[in-house]
Formats: C-alpha cells, structure tokens, sequence
C-alpha cells in the first residue's frame, strides 16, 4: 500500500542526496568549536568511518526494493515491536526536522534579519515547503540538481573571491588537539550531516531503480555532497586560521571578507540567502519524510491533509527543543550525536542482521 | 495570543473540510490529536511557560550513564 | 464525471480561498515588518574614534555620520555642528557602546554601523591599551571585521572634524588612502580582524598605521605618518615612515615602494618593480632564535643624480650594490628598534608556534628576551631590469663620447 | 434567512456535492422539438417560419419545376450568410432548367437526381430533421424542400464577406512571415495546411456551445502527436456542455489544467508559422471559428521565451537574446522587491557611495519604500491599460505623455525618490520582453513585494522558491509545465537555442511517435559536404 504513487529516476536520487548533504554545510560551525584547525582532516574521517554504513543502507534498499522503513521494522520485528519501533522512528524524524527547521530560523535571525522572530520566519518556511510536499515526492525532489548546481557554483565562488586572503600556514598546527576531540568530532560527522541518510529508506520504494544502480547513486550522491562539505571546511579554515572558533557561523565570517575592489564587499547577505534556499531543500525533504511516516505508521491513505498540522507541530516542538543556542551547541556536540547513532547506526545494522537470519525477503518472494 | 489562535483556526479550516468528506476516521483521529497538541504546545509558548526540551532531558539520562562527551 | 469535475472544482475553489485568508492573515500577523528601517531615519557612520575624555578617566566616543541633504529641499537633518560635509557626534562613557547608548538618547534618528569607513583610536588611550575597549566591535553584528583601525597623533575629534574638499567625509578618505597604501604592500592596512587575531596571540605585537592632521594655509590635511606597535593591546612606540618602510621590506610582497639610495659616486631613487622576502626561522640549540632573510626582487630606476663620467655599463652593478646596501640598511635598523622594544612585530613567534608547537611552549614565556638577542641575517639580490624611458642620465653623457 | 443560509453552507461544504446544482440544469432543448419534415410543402415552409419567428433575414422562395412544372418547391436560406451569387448559379437555375426524362418520378427519386446529377454545389446533404435544416441554414446553408418528400437538402453555398489575411499587431516580427490568422476557421484551417503539406496533418471537427454552435478544428500530426493527449483534448472539449463559446479564451479556462492559476498553462498565437512549428514538435492546435487566436496545448513555460525570431536568426545571437528574455523576467517580477528589500532591509549590501545617492533622493520623501514603489507600479498599469483601451495613434501619446508627467512631477514635488522611478520603470519595459506572461508577472510582482515589504530578502528567497515550487506543480495535459533546470534531454531548445542541424530530437516530453527531426548531418562547413550528401531517408517518409 505506496501512499505516494510518485516515481522518480535514480539520477534525481543522486542529486537529492548530494543536496541532502551539501545543505548542513551550516553545521560545520558546532564542528570547528571541537576541533578547530584540524576540523577538515575530521570531515574526512567522518565521510570513511560511514561508508559501511552508506553501503549497509544500499543493501537494506536492495534487500527491500517495495518496503519503506515502516513496513521493513514490521516485517523484521513483528508487529508490535515494529510498531514501537516505528513510532520512535517518528519521534526521530520529527525532532530531526524541527531542529533543522529552528536552524534555519536562528541562522536567518542571527545573520540577516536581527529583530524578526524566529517563528514568524519558519511559518512562512513552512508554507512554502507545504507546497512541495502537498505534491508528493516528485515535486520536493525536482529541483534538487539547480540547488546542487548553485551549491557548487556558490562554493567554488566564494573560495575564488577569498583566495587572496587565503594563507596556508593557518592549518599548521596539525595534531596538537587531545585524541578525544577527534574522535568526538568524527563523531560529529559522522552522526549529524551523513548518518540522516538513513531518511532515504522512507524514499526508496519511489525510485525506479535496479538493484545495482541504487548503491551506484547513493555512493555518488554521497561523493558529491561529502566533497562539498569538505572544501567548505578546508576554506573556512584556511582563511580564518586561529580566529575559526571566535565565531558562531565561521563560513559567513569568511564571506564578510570577500572584498573585491572598493565596491563588491559586504556580500555576506547573498550567501547567506543561498545556504537558506539549501536548507530550505533539506527541511522540506525531512518535513515530507515526516509526513510520510506518520501516514504510514497510521495507514493513512491520503497524507496530503495532514500536511499542515505536521508542520505546525514542527514548529513549536522546534521551539521547545532548545531554550538557547548555547545549551544547542552544547547539546550537539555531546548528547545528540550519541542518541543519532542509536536511530542512524544500531537499528539498521540490527534490522540488517535479522533480515539475514530470517532470510526475510526470500520469504517474500516465495 | 489571539493572532495564534486566528491562525491555527485559518489552516484547520484549510484541512477540516476534506478530512471531514474523507471520512477516513483515522485520519480524523490524527489530525485533531496533533492539531490538539501543536495548539498546547503554541498557547504554552505564548504563555512563556517553560516546557523541558525532550533532547535535553534525553541527553541527561546518557549523561548519567557516561555514554556522552 | 460531472460530479468528479465539480468535487475536483470546489476543493480547488476551497483551497483558494483558504490560501487568500491563510495569506491575509500572514500580512497581518506579520504587519510588524520588525526589521524595516527607513533610509531617513538612518544617521550613516563612517567613522568611529575613541579618546580619553579631557579630566575624567572616562573615554570620549566621536561618531562621524555622513550628511545626506535632499535636493528637494525638504528639510535637512541639523547636526550638532555646523559642517559641511560630515555631523559629528560626541558622548563620553566608561566603554564604546556606553557613550553610544547616551548619544541616542539626543539623536532623532538610529545610529547605522555597516557602512563604517575606519576606526579611529587616540595615542594617549592606546598607550593605556585598548583590550578592554575592542568587545563592541568584536560582538556587534553591525561592526564589520574588515573594517580598516587607525592610531591618531593627537586627539581624534580633530582628525574626524576635518573639512575636506574632495571627499565626502574623512572616514572615507582615510579608507580611500589606505586602500591606495595597501597596492604598495598588503601589511600596510590593518583591519580590525588582523587586529583582533594578533591581539588574541599574547606573544605577537600589531602594527597599526598612525594619522596626524596639518594645517596648510588655510586647509587642513590628513597624512599618514608610521605605524603605531601595540603589545598585548597597549601601544608602546610607533615607527615613522622611514622606520615602517624597513618593516614593509622585511616583510615581503613589495611593489612601487620608491627606495633612495645615496654614494659618493651620485644618488639614485628606485622604483620598486617586485620584491619578495623569503623568511627562515631555526632554533639553535641554546634557546636561541636565528632568522635569515633573504631579499630578492627587481628595481626599476626611477632617478639618476651625479654619477658623471661613468658609461653605462659600470652604473649598472654600482646601482645594484647601493641598492642592496640600502635595503639591508633599512631592515636592520627597524629590526633592531623591535629588538629594543621588545616587540615581535614580524610575527615570528606565531610561526615558531606552528611549525614546532612543543618547543613554543617552553619559549612561550621567555619570548621577550628570546626575541631581543634574535641574530638576523639578510641577504638581498637584486637586479635592475627596467631603466625607464632614456638609458642614460645627462651627466654620464660626456663619458659616452669620449670612449668612441 | 442567515442561518439558512449558512446550514445550506455547511452541508455543502461538508458533503460536497453541490445539489442544488443539478436542479437548475434544465433541459435547453426548445427549438429541437419541432420533429420531421412532412410531405406538404406548405405544412413544412410555416413550421420553418414558426421557428424562424420574425427573423426578418431568413428569405424563403417557392417555384415551381420539372418539365411540365408539375413539381413544386421552395429554396431556404438566410440572406447575408449564404452568397446570394451561390444560391441562384449553383441551385436555382439548374434546378428550374432540368428536363426531366419521361416515366412516372417518385419524390424520392426527384431529390436523389436533384442532389447527385443537377445541382453543381459542391457539398449536398440529404436531411429529414427540422433542427438540421435550420442549422444548415443558419451556418450559411440553403435547404430544398420538394413538395411530397419528406427530405430536404442542403448545399453548401457559404459566403459572408471575410476580413483578408494581415499582419497581427500583437506579434509583430523582423523576420518571418507576416501572415495571420483571420476569423473565419476555413482560412486558418488553410494557412496552417499551407505551411505543412503532409496527408498525416489531421484536422477533425467538433461544435461546442449550445446556443453558438461554433465549429472547432483539432489539427495534429498524426505520428507525432502524443495519442494520450489528443484523446484528453477531443474528451474534455466535447464534453463541454456550455451555452456559448465566442473566443478561443473560453476553451482555454475550460479545458485547462489549473483552472484559478495565473499562469496560463494553454499557449495563444495569431501566426501559422508558430502553430506549425509546434505542430511539428508533436503539439495539438485548437481552430476556433470566430477568432484568430489558436491554442496550442500542451503548453511548457520554456515557450514563454521562445519567439519565431529565434529559430529564423542566427544561433548565437538568438539563444543570448533567450537569456535576456529570462533575465528580463526576472527582473519584472524581482526588481522591485530587491529594491525594496536593499533600501529598507539590509542597507549593508549597497556600496557605500550608492547608498548616500539612494539617501540623499529619498531624504524627506514622506511614504515608507514599500507605499512609494506601489503607488509608480499602480500608476503605471493605469497607464499601460490606458495605452491599451484608447485608439491605437492616441494611445502610444497617452502612455508617453503620462510617464513623463508622472515620473517628472513626482520626483521633483518630492513625492518619489528618483531610484524609484528608475526601478519602475526598468520592470515596467522588462515585462514587454515576456508580452505572453505580463498579466500574470503583475499579480506575482504585488506578492512578492508584499513578501519583501514584511521579511526582507529572506521573504524574496521564500517567494522565489514558493514560484518555483507553485510552477513545478503545475501541469499542462498531463505534461510537466516547468522541467526547469531538470536533467532532461531537450535543453537544447531552454536557455540555449542549438543550431537547427544539431537538434535531431523532438522534445522528448512532447512528442511520442517519430522522434527524429532531421537526419544528423555535418554542417556543409567543409567545402565538398554538398556533393556526397544523399539525404535519401530523411525524418519521415511520405507513403
């Protein structure tokens, strides 16, 4: 019973998921705290330490080519623990997506629009996304390769216009920092920008594609946005240099130094409005797979009434998540990536390991 | 106060109605439970009553079994 | 069928309508538009300059804001003082954005910092040290990072007050004149985040260029004469042009620099082409730093005195001998004012700190005295390519005619 | 009274269908139930009078004919339709001159003889109906009737006078041809046969609207033309049960996809070279009789850009003038809302000297950026729907004479800053670079401005991606409107148009059967390509 007929090509897939990634370029800012000049070594890390799990996920997918997340933790655990199971699955996804969506309103408010309250500004988020999602998958991915096109294009951009302040000693001071903060913050990375490709098992049912292509997309999709993500951090680090941890958002302060001639400066509001219209891609891919979830779990027909009240929900449970950035920022870097790993991580692998033992989708085709 | 409440009637009015001819009683049912629950959660707000942060609370409970940074 | 088309129809027409109210009530939710600030009632700054108040210890804040007179002649905003082109406005307060709050209370309209040209700072107060002081621009979203710092010679509400002709105010002509320095070298302008990162490094001391105002008949003028050397926020001493000139050279990445080189033989001025320095820092066993600067470039000559009976051939490595005395000169002079101040201005610690960080730590605490008995060395090889327009210079014509 | 009204609401909103709708629907059927032609002549010329009651136009002559004159008859037609010429060459003197051969002649007989052999029109149809007769005769026909039998015929001898073919105002080009289409269905129908000679071209006729009658040609290319979405077409316009349809507008907001979109998902042209060229590209035209607009269905956003210029200039310098084409749109429906977001919003992002400039104009101008930009906006429609309505020599002064006067007075009394103005005026000429979407960019320009007003340049980017979402969604025939930026085949033809021997392909989300255009072929670049091309098999071959 797919609630949403949709189909979309696998190459759309790619796209989406290297927009997916490119578009929490924001969150580099929780990482540089940890491990400042040496942040872009640990996105690395973060990018090799999850390929098993990306390639589990490929597998899950191929494994369960009909069935999105719901129906495969059914299958697996049974009826009532998979409902459970289901449920929590709910939580996460709602909590991811209201996070994010708070991101966005806190990033807007601390870089563009100081006095506008930041529930005003995920309303009208919301309801431009309502649109998207009120049309199903094929419209909430159909512009993912022009948000990649303008994530590159921006970075490569911005990199061009900063080169002149760009000095090679700012990442000298290479593994100076503790052990634990590495590992604390291939963590991170690990967790928060790559693990929530574990979204993509609620997408998968609606992509036309044979089972070797998936892991091809996936894999290059990850490619595509890891590597954004990298240079971004390698960028920030080497023109800010010692400062990259003063600062709450590092990759706007290096905007701000963008000076090209007396009158090209202060652009810092473009890129900021472009890493939004990304964000904005992400929330609403989250917003739908939220959407999707419930009426799955609820064996909702038509999900498109519910659209509205979900992402009312996102929003003032967004609020309620976190009282301040500093108690986020902290937060994130200690708590979050834990409870991330149990959804992004454990779960999987254990559902991955019980397919195999039951031989589950041989029964199926049986 | 009352702008939130105007609101939340405005969109209930959007999705009420078709729910309604869906006649699909479970879709009713979530709708109004979360319906409910986001308008609380919105008044509360308002109220400037401080609600504890699921995450927060969460991150407690790991912190109290060592599992955290 | 019918039926479906008018099922399709009113929940089309049902969503419309409810899309129209939603949206409606959006505008009037929202009709706050908290962060719309007309351009009218923005006072612009393009300058900021902190000083030490007359007899309190409290400090003096000067904010010049550019005057904007309408040529509808609507009525025009009347500053406190009568100027031409620039309002000045003053408070005093124990911090920046102290004084800052009081002036808002006299001014009709909100103060607006983005467009900010410069930020001045008074030598007394920045011989006190200005740490304390820096917090406002750090902190404030509106303070831009690269925004260019000065150290005044003398109280700054003078330098700020200056009517000049050309420029709109003398914020901007003080950016417009840095922005001119910085062709000739990139470690002329200082912005505030060069600034602030080497005040954050306890170890480094920062350069910041010094303004002086001169009266010229009837015309005042704004001049830049060195640089100021701060350590650890206080400003010690400053260089003079001459001085600073040493420092550019030490540092490297030198074009157009004009460099005079005076013998017995005659006197020449060259016209910098490119020079470059290479630095090589190494720790000698006993603690001690050595540095090893080595100078390479080319020198165009921009001027030829004296020099008589001498053909052409032979002034060319005669020039370049003088040439390379005088760039040495030059360097180890300003070197040895650092030495005696004490003050690392050429970042060398920051670089011992990167490239051998456990040494550092123990330096780290020493690093004064470290650095005062440092032993430079610096070789210069330059060649002289480019001799302008004419080869040779009236007085070596004679020589010329009589080898023939 | 109220609450009844409210109840009768709320069941309908809570139950759907509208039932008092289909009460209402009566039966218009009146003048169809006159029933069949009888034997008598006079029985059947007055039922036809009680039909036609005082229409003073329908003219109605008796004779009498045969050899001996022994039969009588009487000929039908409505004077200024049908070409009074027609009617006496072609009908009246053959019939009056026929000598019949001996034998006893039935009345059937004599109207078969009648329609095969004597008359010399072209079309003749045997008809037993009243209702036929008289829609023959009012679309221009004349009807026979014999006394004793009880058919009738009608002949085609249509000719009312038809305006000639000229060149459309409202597509005016440099080059290409400049022929348009007329009123009348059988000239349109004519030119686009004119353009494309190919027995596949299919034209199939339809008649909408009870009380109008009007004729309706479907011209596709059969092969090329996607089946589904001809069947959607033919099904949705016969299935039209309306009174009138006067202007092929009416079919475009009863056929089309979004019906409360302003975007109009249904392309209009007045040219036959356009409603060819997308014929070809595997599109279905619309020839509605009355009206020299013909639809072109489906409909993608790219075709707002696109005009025949593009395809008859040079590559190059038509795909940049494509791209000025969008940056144009752009700017008509952003440009006032970036202005107002810079000047209002984030001053930080003007160079400093622009922003003492932008200053010193709007110093003590009294309305907020917001007011002032949609009072010139305002003003400006005003001015272009009086450029419009008035007489064309007076119009053009009109428009110029109050833009000058309005921006002038404004600006020096006060009122304006002069950036406004300039803005105004730079979205107003960039909307005539896009004249398909002008209305439509109006209504979105105010939204978007409204946006801007309340969030600044956030409310732009939320605006710019609800625009892109609302136009992602919206489908023409069951066809994607805007695949925009999507990794498709056909961005030959988008932003860039592609020299003609490159695009072999027919937009692949268009046509279905014959995709292939032209056969690749290298540009006769090198100097013997011309000899050794045999382009024997080209796109399609002609059985």
């Amino acid at each position: 019973m797919r609630i949403d007929k949709g189909q979309i090509s696998s190459r759309l897939l790619l796209f989406s998921v290297a927009c997916f990634l490119q578009s929490s370029a924001l969150l580099t800012a929780f990482l540089t705290e940890i491990t400042r000049q040496d942040s872009w070594i640990v996105v690395l890390l973060g990018a090799i330490v999850y390929l098993p799990f990306l390639w589990l996920l490929g597998t899950l997918m191929a494994m369960f080519p009909e069935q999105n997340l719901i129906q495969i933790l059914d299958e697996v655990y049974g009826p009532v623990l998979g409902k459970i199971l289901g449920l929590a699955y709910l939580w996460f996804f709602l909590t991811l997506s209201s996070v994010n969506l708070t991101d966005l309103a806190d990033f807007t408010k601390g870089t563009i629009m100081f006095r506008t309250p930041a529930p005003a500004m995920s309303a009208v988020c919301i309801l431009v996304s309502a649109i998207a999602v009120r049309k199903g998958i094929k419209l909430v991915t159909k512009f993912s390769p022009l948000f990649v096109i303008v994530a590159i294009v921006t970075m490569t951009l911005s990199t061009f216009l900063v080169i002149n302040q760009f000095k090679l000693e700012n990442f000298l001071p290479i593994f100076t920092l503790p052990a634990k903060s590495y590992f604390q913050g291939t963590h991170i990375i690990a967790t928060i920008p790559f693990g929530e490709m574990v979204v993509y098992l609620m997408i998968h049912p609606n992509v036309k594609f044979s089972r070797r292509e998936i892991r091809k997309s996936l894999f290059w999709g990850f490619a595509v946005g890891g590597l954004t993500l990298w240079s971004t951090t390698l960028r920030d680090i080497g023109v800010l240099g010692n400062t990259v941890d003063l600062f709450t958002v590092p990759s706007l302060i290096t905007f701000r130094l963008v000076q090209v001639g007396p009158s090209i400066s202060r652009t810092e509001i473009l890129f900021a409005i472009i890493l939004i219209m990304l964000l904005f891609y992400k929330i609403t891919l989250l917003y739908y797979v939220a959407v999707l979830t419930i009426s799955q779990l609820f064996k909702i027909r038509s999900y498109n009434h519910l659209v509205l009240v979900v992402g009312s929900l996102m929003i003032t449970y967004g609020l309620t998540l976190y009282p301040s950035p500093q108690k986020q920022a902290a937060s994130v870097q200690e708590t979050v990536p834990v409870i991330w790993t149990v959804f992004e991580i454990l779960i999987p692998t254990l559902t991955f390991i019980l397919a195999k033992i039951r031989k589950l989708p041989k029964a199926k085709e049986a | 106060m009352g702008l939130i409440i105007a609101a939340y009637a405005i969109f209930a009015l959007v999705d009420i109605f078709p729910i309604i001819r869906s006649r699909s009683w479970r879709c009713i049912l979530v709708f109004i439970v979360l319906f409910v629950i986001s308008l609380t959660l919105a008044i509360l707000l308002k109220l400037k009553v401080k609600i504890p942060s699921i995450l927060l609370f969460l991150g407690d409970i790991l912190k109290s079994w060592h599992l955290t940074y | 069928m019918i039926r479906k088309a008018v099922k399709m129809l009113n929940r089309q027409r049902l969503s419309l309508i409810a899309t129209v109210l939603l949206a409606s009530l959006l505008i009037t939710l929202l009709s706050g538009c908290w962060d719309n600030r007309e351009l009218d009632s923005l006072f612009i700054v393009t300058g900021i300059a902190l000083d030490k108040a007359p007899d309190s210890d409290l400090i003096t804040v000067t904010l010049q804001i550019g005057k904007t007179e309408s040529k509808t002649g609507a009525s025009s905003e009347s500053g406190s003082q009568e100027d031409k082109n620039a309002i000045i406005l003053k408070a005093s307060g124990r911090t920046p954005l102290h004084g800052i709050k009081r002036l808002n209370f006299n001014s009709s309209r909100s103060l607006f910092y983005e467009h900010n040209q410069a930020v001045l700072f008074s030598s007394e107060l920045a011989r006190e040290g200005l740490k304390e002081y820096l917090d406002f621009f750090l902190r404030d979203y509106e303070s831009r990072m690269e925004v260019p710092v000065f150290v005044t010679d003398g109280p700054t509400d003078r330098i700020l007050a200056v009517d000049l002709e050309q420029e709109q105010s003398a914020g901007m002509y003080l950016a417009r004149v840095i922005q001119d320095l910085s062709k000739l070298s990139p470690y002329y302008k200082v912005r505030m985040l060069d600034f602030l990162s080497r005040t954050r490094e306890e170890t480094v001391s920062a350069l910041i260029p010094m303004v002086a105002a001169y009266d010229e008949e009837d015309l005042q003028k704004l001049q830049i004469c060195g640089m100021a050397i701060f350590k650890d926020g206080k400003m010690l001493d400053s260089l003079n042009n001459y001085e600073t000139l040493g420092y550019i050279l030490a540092m490297g990445d030198v074009k157009l620099i004009g460099i005079e080189a005076q013998s017995e033989k005659g006197h020449v001025i060259f016209n910098t082409i490119n020079l470059d320095t290479k630095r090589d820092v190494k720790l000698r066993q006993d603690g001690g730093v050595q540095v090893k600067l080595s100078v390479e470039g080319a020198l165009g000559i921009g001027e030829l005195k004296g020099f008589n009976g001498m053909d052409f051939p032979k002034v060319i490595p005669e020039l370049t001998k003088m040439a390379e005395e005088r760039i040495k000169e030059q360097i180890a002079e300003t070197f040895e004012k650092a030495k005696s101040l004490e003050a690392d201005i050429y970042a060398i610690g920051s670089e011992i700190h990167r490239k051998h960080p456990k040494k550092w730590e123990q330096m780290k605490s020493s690093w004064g005295s470290v650095f005062s008995n440092i032993d430079l060395t610096v070789d210069v090889k330059v060649e002289i390519p480019e001799t302008g327009k004419s080869m040779i210079s009236l007085e070596m014509e004679g020589a010329s005619h009589e080898d023939r | 009274m109220l609450i009844e009204f409210i109840l009768r609401k709320l069941r309908f909103l809570l139950d759907g269908n509208n039932s008092s709708y289909y009460q209402t629907e009566h039966k218009d059927r009146t003048y169809t139930s006159v029933g069949d032609i009888g034997n008598n002549l006079d029985e059947n010329l007055c039922s036809l009078k009680k039909l036609f009651v005082n229409s003073s136009d329908l003219k109605i002559h008796k004779f009498k004919f045969g050899g001996g004159y022994e039969f009588s008859g009487a000929v039908a037609f409505i004077d200024g339709l049908a070409s009074s010429s027609t009617v006496t060459e072609a009908i009246l003197r053959p019939i009056i001159e026929w000598q019949p051969e001996e034998g006893p002649l039935s009345m059937r007989e004599i109207a078969d003889i009648l329609s095969e052999s004597v008359l010399w029109a072209g079309e003749v149809e045997k008809v037993s109906t009243m209702s036929k007769l008289a829609g023959g005769c009012l679309s221009g026909d004349t009807a026979i009737l014999i006394d004793g039998c009880c058919h009738a015929l009608v002949v085609n001898s249509k000719g009312w006078d038809k305006r000639s073919v000229a060149e459309p105002e409202s597509e005016t080009v440099v080059r290409g041809p400049r022929e348009g289409f007329t009123e009348n269905l059988r000239t349109n129908t004519a030119l686009i046969r004119r353009k494309i000679k190919n027995p596949k071209l299919r034209t199939e006729m339809l008649t909408v609207g009870r009380k109008t009658q009007t004729d309706i040609c479907l011209m596709y290319l059969d092969g090329v033309a996607d089946e589904k979405v001809v069947e959607k077409v033919k099904y949705r316009i016969s299935n039209l049960k309306v009174d009138s349809i006067l202007e092929s507008g009416y079919i475009e907001e009863y056929i089309e996809d979004a019906p409360f979109s302003p975007f109009a998902t249904i392309g209009s042209t007045e040219k036959p070279d356009v409603v060819a060229g997308r014929l070809l590209e595997g599109r279905v035209a619309i020839v509605v009789d009355g009206t020299p607009f013909v639809l072109t269905v489906p409909m993608l956003f790219i075709e707002i850009f696109q005009t025949t210029e593009d395809y008859y200039t040079r590559p190059l310098y038509a795909s940049i003038m494509r791209m000025l084409r969008m940056t144009a749109y752009f700017i008509t429906i952003f440009a006032p809302a970036i202005y107002i977001s810079l000047t209002a919003f984030h001053q930080e992002l003007l160079p400093t000297t622009l922003l003492f400039t932008i200053a010193n104009a709007r110093e003590g101008t009294p309305f907020p950026v917001f007011l002032e930009i949609l009072i010139m906006i305002f003003s400006y429609e005003i001015l272009r729907e009086a450029g419009i309505r008035l007489p064309r020599a007076v119009g053009q002064a009109v428009s110029i004479v109050g833009a000058l006067i309005m921006g002038e007075a404004a600006t020096s009394a006060g009122l304006v800053g002069a950036p406004v103005v300039i803005t105004v005026a730079l979205t107003a000429v960039s909307s005539f670079l896009v004249p398909m979407q002008n209305e439509s960019a109006s209504i979105i320009r105010i939204l978007i401005m409204i946006l801007s007003s309340i969030l600044g340049l956030y409310g732009v980017a939320m605006g710019f991606l609800a625009l892109l979402l609302y136009l992602g969604s919206l489908t023409s025939f069951g066809i994607d409107f805007f695949a925009g930026f999507a990794w498709t085949r056909n961005l030959q033809d988008s932003a860039v148009r592609m020299p003609l021997w490159t695009m072999v392909k027919r937009p692949a989300n268009i046509a279905r059967g014959d995709m292939t255009r032209r056969r690749f072929f290298v540009p006769p670049l090198r100097p013997y390509a011309a000899e050794e091309e045999d382009d024997s098999e080209g796109g399609e071959d002609v059985e």
